[in-house]
């Protein structure tokens, strides 16, 4: 089974273009038989850019950890499995290596839906299971014991857009228009909850089911409603489409608001798109860079020729946290570890915001908005920042707006 | 009284008419021959009659019961039933089984066992038993049909053209069985063979073009000149 | 605000006059090869995707849109051969064969959308061509892109050449003839099985072109391949196996429909309408609209 | 008695006993009982697919959405209504099959290729329903943590039980069809698909046969699709999309359709797949893909319909040959 496994890892890794080879090699080398994680994520299916580019990040940081003598004196190994963007796939990938290969923690979805799926599992087979990127906020509902999540909640997200509209103009118009699927309804949630108290009037609201390939007639709606700001969140390309057609109907880059904003997207977006504005949790554009976060930065990018972006970077801190819970735990036990990350505070490596678990799991709330400055192809970008704010969790009802 | 009693029976396809006023009576016990050209309707009469096609218009009464648009499982149940011209077995499974399938119609009140035997022995398929349907010879297949229907102690079973595609020594044979069949129940048969018509049918009906040009006696209609002319002229060749 | 109901007005018949034109194509490939060769081919719109995604690698390798949808024609083409060659032509004689190659078609589809979850999977989010003409014409307050001009007018040019092709060439009445009726075709000197063979080169080129306009107008990703197959068998059922002029009219109306639906409620609506329009059809008329 | 008939039974019955003790051997390692598990409810859809498919001739492609309704309404009635499973499950599963019935009739007019196209968009409309109607199904997120069926003594089923109730199901499934086929109801249904025009003309009423047929198999389906969302504890619309309908067809079209014994054989060949062979996960469409077109042209019998072919010619080869190939003159 365990040659079996190891071939597992192989295969994933060779199939996203990384030599899993370096991290088990260490592993080997090192004393103690490897701590192992169960790393479920996105390596094909409509998310997989997500999943890669969050592997991409995990290999530096347990490279560097392994390197540094891992944790307990163990190497961490990342057991890596594809769920194909699909959260029954997501599941029985999490029962097999929780059964088969008796890792320690789960961690790896970067997409709510298959976040979700894993949670259940988690919950019920009391297995520690870190989030590093997937904003669903029922993945923190109250009674949650056993995962812990990096990201902030998307109807957060929703709420903090609210609020940096509120300080931008007062009284803006805005629009929305967005992909349904669990992350963009619990963004809306958020923000149709906050802008009336923000004083922000909603002039449209489109949705549009997943699959969708062209946005003209609502375009033309929304430009016909006239608004200052319209808030695009499309999934996939399907950003890129109503991001472009918005634009040839001549809506200004600075009136587009995007939620978040990923390196590919915002190479996506392109040059036409500078001025735009999109919310991050970490950007090359940051004012707050640590020098591991520059470190971390540059490294990557010689490393995957594209700079990293906030999904590299929860994805790069994750084995630190679980790291530092592990020591702290002072063994690789489940019971033990879910204790120590509940009670662990630290601060994020690259950026220095800190970082702490409420009762249920979630994490103090930030939100960063960066303005593109100028796009270079799909080699490098400018941005700068605009805006930041913190807040509690629940300062708004986040689990009763979004089921 | 009459067993079978068709009136203005019409029916069209799209802009042709296949079947105009037909009227057919037929007596229980009596054998009735339908000839024509292709094409004049006859398959169409008894499709109709067996309920697998809907008439436009027009009246049809089986043993006392109005049957105009009721649908075969139902005729079935009332005894009258039909066999087909390209002939229609249950070409996958074996001759026993197509029997056991044809008594489920009549649970308790089938036959017996003996008499299912000699019926089976009378057309000869006692030792085809196991065999698959479609593995038989046609002539067996016709057989095993007539088989099938009588097992459901039919009132009147339509034959479309018995002894189609069957060699000159099967259809002595063929016209010989129905010849016994005759004092089993009534029949109606379709055929082109003026010879099964003499030999069987104790009234003759002929279609022509959807319209029934006549009615009697074979020996008399083989006499009529529209018939001659129309008909036996192109069909002896 | 005229203006404003203008811009919507102008971008629901754009949408829908393009959007019509390619499901019209695609269900045009797809009614030729069932009426003809009586094969219903549930992998049609894995077809339609595969030109598009091959026209996104070829273009992404540095080629000209142009001079890559040529080469996926060719393509096309090509594939189609082999297939009716390694596969179809099995299937010809094939009592019920409709079925059976419904099944296999459903089969081959199971495969081919493996295959690209495998190799396309990973950059599922990112499938956009590089337009065919730059450049937007103002209709009024409404921009339209040129380059959807130009698909649309290659989907209607090729539309009209379909009808001249099947109403007045020697191959268009052979085809009809064996619509109507194979044993009387055959009697009359046609070769079916060649008159087979090129219908499904026909089809199956046809919903090619399809996908490449389709990837031309729009961006698109793994899903559309199902979508597109359902959509193209709703449209040839209402419209009537066989009948061209069927896929065309009943193309359009779905086009609008999307179009229309899209403006006051969820596309899906229009799915649901479409799914809906056929399960009547195969009820109460299970030879469609337009059938002869 | 022919021969082949009590082979068959033995087989059934060996197969029975070996799936009421796995539960006992496989005990101590969860992944291969949850594999069990699995087979077990693929067992039960197989055997249910196969009374239409194989018996009455029918391609049900709603299959997988007939599942997905009785899963759907068994979670809503737990945990609306805080029903138990055991009250949830029947109760949903009848509703599924009356659906199942509606769902049947364009079967009663349509024949073939329209039917299985209509049976596929009906699979794809109910699809569609389950992603965009979330405030009964969470859309494409899925509902997560469904509880499991309380035991007796009110503990939720688990481990070592559950797998047993899920072989006792499946057990009864293929023993219900066996017990079926050889009635006057399954007689009827044979008839009707070898050809249900003739069937009519004997005197069979063709649609009250389909209706029936296709209650039960829509009954199959439904409980299936209950024990299929309590033992995993999290479905979403994919669970219960086309795809699931084909593998199960294929389980019945690769073991062999119109028996018994087949579609057992075919669930418990191929359900496992996709979990042992966690590597092979994104080939697994491909795969089936590949069985489904090898299927339909080369093993339209199926392995054991391939087996019964091949046996029946051995037998015949050693019968010397009776004088009833050709008919007798006189």
């Amino acid at each position: 089974m365990n040659i079996n496994m190891k071939a597992a890892v192989v295969a994933v890794s060779a199939a996203i273009g990384i030599s899993a080879g370096m991290a088990t090699d260490d592993a080997r080398a090192q004393a103690g038989a490897p701590i192992k994680v169960g790393f479920v994520t996105e390596l094909t299916g409509p998310w997989t850019f997500f999943g890669t580019s969050c592997v991409a990040g995990l290999k530096f940081a347990t490279d560097e950890i392994n390197k540094a003598g891992g944790a307990l004196g163990r190497p961490l190994e990342f057991v890596i499995q594809d769920n194909q963007t699909n959260p029954s796939a997501a599941v029985a990938a999490s029962r097999n290596l929780d059964v088969n290969d008796k890792v320690v923690a789960l961690s790896g979805p970067t997409s709510s839906d298959t976040a979700l799926a894993m949670y259940g599992y988690a919950e019920q087979q009391k297995i520690p299971f870190l989030v590093p990127v997937a904003a669903f906020p029922q993945l923190t509902k109250p009674g949650t014991k056993y995962t812990f999540r990096i990201e902030p909640n998307a109807a957060g997200w929703g709420y903090s857009i609210a609020k940096f509209l509120e300080q931008r103009k007062p009284g803006a118009k805005v629009a929305l228009m967005y992909s349904d699927a669990a992350l963009m309804r619990a963004i809306v949630a958020g923000f149709k909850y906050q802008a009336p108290r923000s004083k922000v009037n909603i002039v449209a609201d489109v949705l549009f089911p997943q699959g969708s390939t062209d946005a003209t007639v609502q375009a033309a709606q929304v430009k016909a409603a006239n608004p200052d700001y319209v808030i695009v969140i499309g999934a996939g390309a399907f950003d890129n489409v109503l991001t472009n057609q918005l634009l040839d109907l001549g809506v200004k880059p600075e009136q587009i608001i995007h939620p978040y904003g990923i390196t590919s997207q915002v190479f996506g977006w392109g040059q036409r798109s500078a001025g735009s504005i999109y919310g991050t949790f970490f950007d090359i554009g940051l004012d707050s860079l640590t020098k591991e976060g520059k470190d971390f930065i540059s490294r990557f990018d010689s490393a995957n020729s594209r700079p990293p972006s906030y999904v590299e970077n929860y994805c790069y801190n994750t084995p630190y946290i679980l790291k530092e819970a592990l020591q702290n735990a002072g063994s690789a036990d489940r019971e033990k570890l879910r204790d120590a990350l509940s009670k662990l505070k630290t601060r994020e490596l690259t950026s220095g915001v800190p970082i702490e678990f409420d009762k249920n799991g979630a994490r103090k709330e930030y939100m960063y908005f960066m303005q593109i400055v100028s796009v270079d192809g799909k080699r490098t970008y400018k941005s700068k920042q605009i805006f930041y704010n913190e807040w509690d969790a629940e300062v708004i009802p986040v689990y009763d707006l979004v089921k | 009284m009459s067993l079978l009693e068709v009136s203005a029976l019409s029916k069209h396809f799209g802009g042709v008419i296949a079947l105009k006023n037909v009227d057919v009576q037929m007596r229980a016990g009596e054998t009735l021959g339908m000839i024509g050209p292709n094409g004049s309707g006859k398959t169409t009469f008894v499709n109709i009659v067996s309920g697998q096609l809907r008439a436009d218009s027009g009246g049809m009464r089986f043993d006392g019961h109005d049957t105009l648009g009721r649908q075969p499982h139902e005729l079935a149940r009332l005894g009258l039933t039909r066999s087909y011209q390209a002939v229609r077995v249950f070409a996958g499974l074996s001759v026993q089984k197509n029997i056991d399938t044809a008594c489920l119609l009549l649970a308790g009140e089938g036959l017996a066992r003996a008499q299912l035997q000699e019926l089976t022995e009378w057309l000869r398929l006692d030792l085809a038993l196991d065999k698959s349907a479609g593995g038989l010879t046609l002539f067996e297949q016709r057989r095993l049909e007539l088989l099938m229907r009588l097992a459901q102690r039919p009132k009147l079973i339509m034959l479309d053209e018995p002894v189609g595609g069957l060699a000159v020594t099967e259809v002595r044979e063929m016209i010989l069985l129905l010849q016994q069949l005759k004092a089993r129940c009534s029949i109606f048969v379709i055929e082109h063979t003026m010879r099964v018509i003499r030999e069987l049918a104790d009234r003759v009906v002929v279609l022509m073009a959807g319209e029934k040009i006549a009615d009697g006696p074979p020996a008399e209609i083989l006499r009529d000149q529209r018939v001659i002319e129309h008909y036996l002229g192109t069909v002896h060749a | 605000m005229s203006d404003a109901t203008l811009l919507i007005l102008a971008s629901t018949v754009s949408t829908g006059l393009i959007l019509g034109a390619i499901f019209a194509l695609v269900a045009a490939g797809v009614t030729i090869v069932y009426g003809c060769v009586w094969l219903p081919n549930a992998s049609n719109g894995q077809f339609f995707l595969l030109a598009a995604l091959a026209a996104w690698s070829l273009t992404g390798a540095g080629w000209g849109s142009a001079l890559a949808i040529i080469a996926v024609l060719a393509l096309g083409i090509v594939l189609s051969l082999l297939l009716e060659w390694v596969l179809i032509r099995r299937l010809y004689d094939v009592a019920n064969r409709n079925v059976a190659y419904f099944v296999v078609t459903l089969g081959l589809t199971q495969i081919m959308s493996g295959i690209f979850s495998l190799t396309y999977g990973r950059w599922s989010d990112q499938f956009t061509l590089p337009p065919l003409v730059a450049g937007i014409t103002m209709i009024g307050p409404f921009p339209l892109p040129n380059n959807r001009i130009a698909v649309l007018v290659i989907a209607f040019g090729v539309l009209a050449a379909l009808f001249a092709l099947l109403r007045y060439h020697r191959y268009g009445r052979a085809l009809r003839a064996v619509f109507q009726n194979r044993e009387a075709a055959a009697l009359r000197g046609v070769d079916v099985r060649a008159i087979y063979k090129l219908s499904f080169l026909l089809g199956s080129s046809i919903i090619f072109l399809g996908g490449l306009l389709f990837a031309l107008a729009y961006s698109f990703d793994l899903t559309v391949a199902w979508t597109m197959s359902v959509t193209a068998f709703a449209i040839m059922i209402v419209g009537g196996p066989g009948s061209v002029v069927g896929a065309l009219a009943v193309g359009l109306v779905f086009g609008f429909t999307q179009a229309i639906v899209s403006i006051f409620a969820s596309p899906t609506a229009a799915t649901f309408s479409y799914l809906a329009a056929m399960l009547a059809i195969l009820l109460f008329k299970p030879t469609g609209l337009f059938s002869k | 008695m022919n021969p082949r008939h009590l082979n068959a039974r033995n087989m059934g019955i060996a197969l029975a006993i070996l799936a009421l003790a796995l539960p006992f051997v496989l005990e101590g390692n969860r992944f291969l009982a949850f594999v069990f598990g699995m087979v077990m409810i693929n067992v039960l859809w197989a055997s249910g697919m196969n009374l239409l498919y194989g018996y009455v001739g029918l391609m049900p492609l709603m299959f997988a959405g007939i599942a997905g309704i009785a899963a759907y309404a068994m979670i809503y009635l737990t945990r609306s209504f805080g029903w138990s499973f055991w009250l949830a499950m029947p109760a949903a599963s009848f509703g599924a099959a009356l659906i199942g019935v509606l769902l049947g009739l364009p079967s009663l007019r349509l024949k073939g290729f329209y039917f299985t196209l209509c049976s596929l968009v009906i699979q794809t409309v109910l699809t569609l329903a389950f992603i965009f109607f979330p405030h009964f199904t969470n859309g494409d997120t899925g509902l997560n943590q469904i509880a499991p069926p309380e035991w007796f003594n009110g503990a939720p089923l688990a481990g070592l039980w559950f797998d047993l109730v899920l072989a006792i199901f499946a057990v009864a499934g293929a023993a219900f069809c066996a017990w079926l086929v050889p009635t006057r109801l399954g007689q009827r249904f044979i008839a009707i698909r070898e050809d249900d025009v003739l069937a009519a003309v004997l005197g069979i009423n063709v649609v009250r046969n389909k209706i029936i047929a296709f209650f039960l198999v829509s009954l199959y389906a439904a409980v299936g699709g209950c024990f299929y969302a309590t033992y995993v504890g999290f479905i979403s619309p994919r669970a219960f999309d086309v795809l699931t309908s084909l593998n199960i067809w294929l389980f019945v079209a690769f073991g062999g359709r119109g028996t018994i014994i087949g579609p057992i054989i075919g669930a418990v060949i191929l359900a496992p797949i996709p979990f042992l062979l966690q590597e092979l996960q994104a080939f697994k469409d491909v795969l089936s893909g590949v069985l489904i077109i090898v299927v339909t042209l080369v093993l339209p019998g199926g392995i054991y319909g391939e087996l019964l072919r091949r046996r029946a010619l051995r037998r015949a080869a050693a019968q010397p040959q009776t004088g009833t190939t050709a008919a007798p003159r006189t």
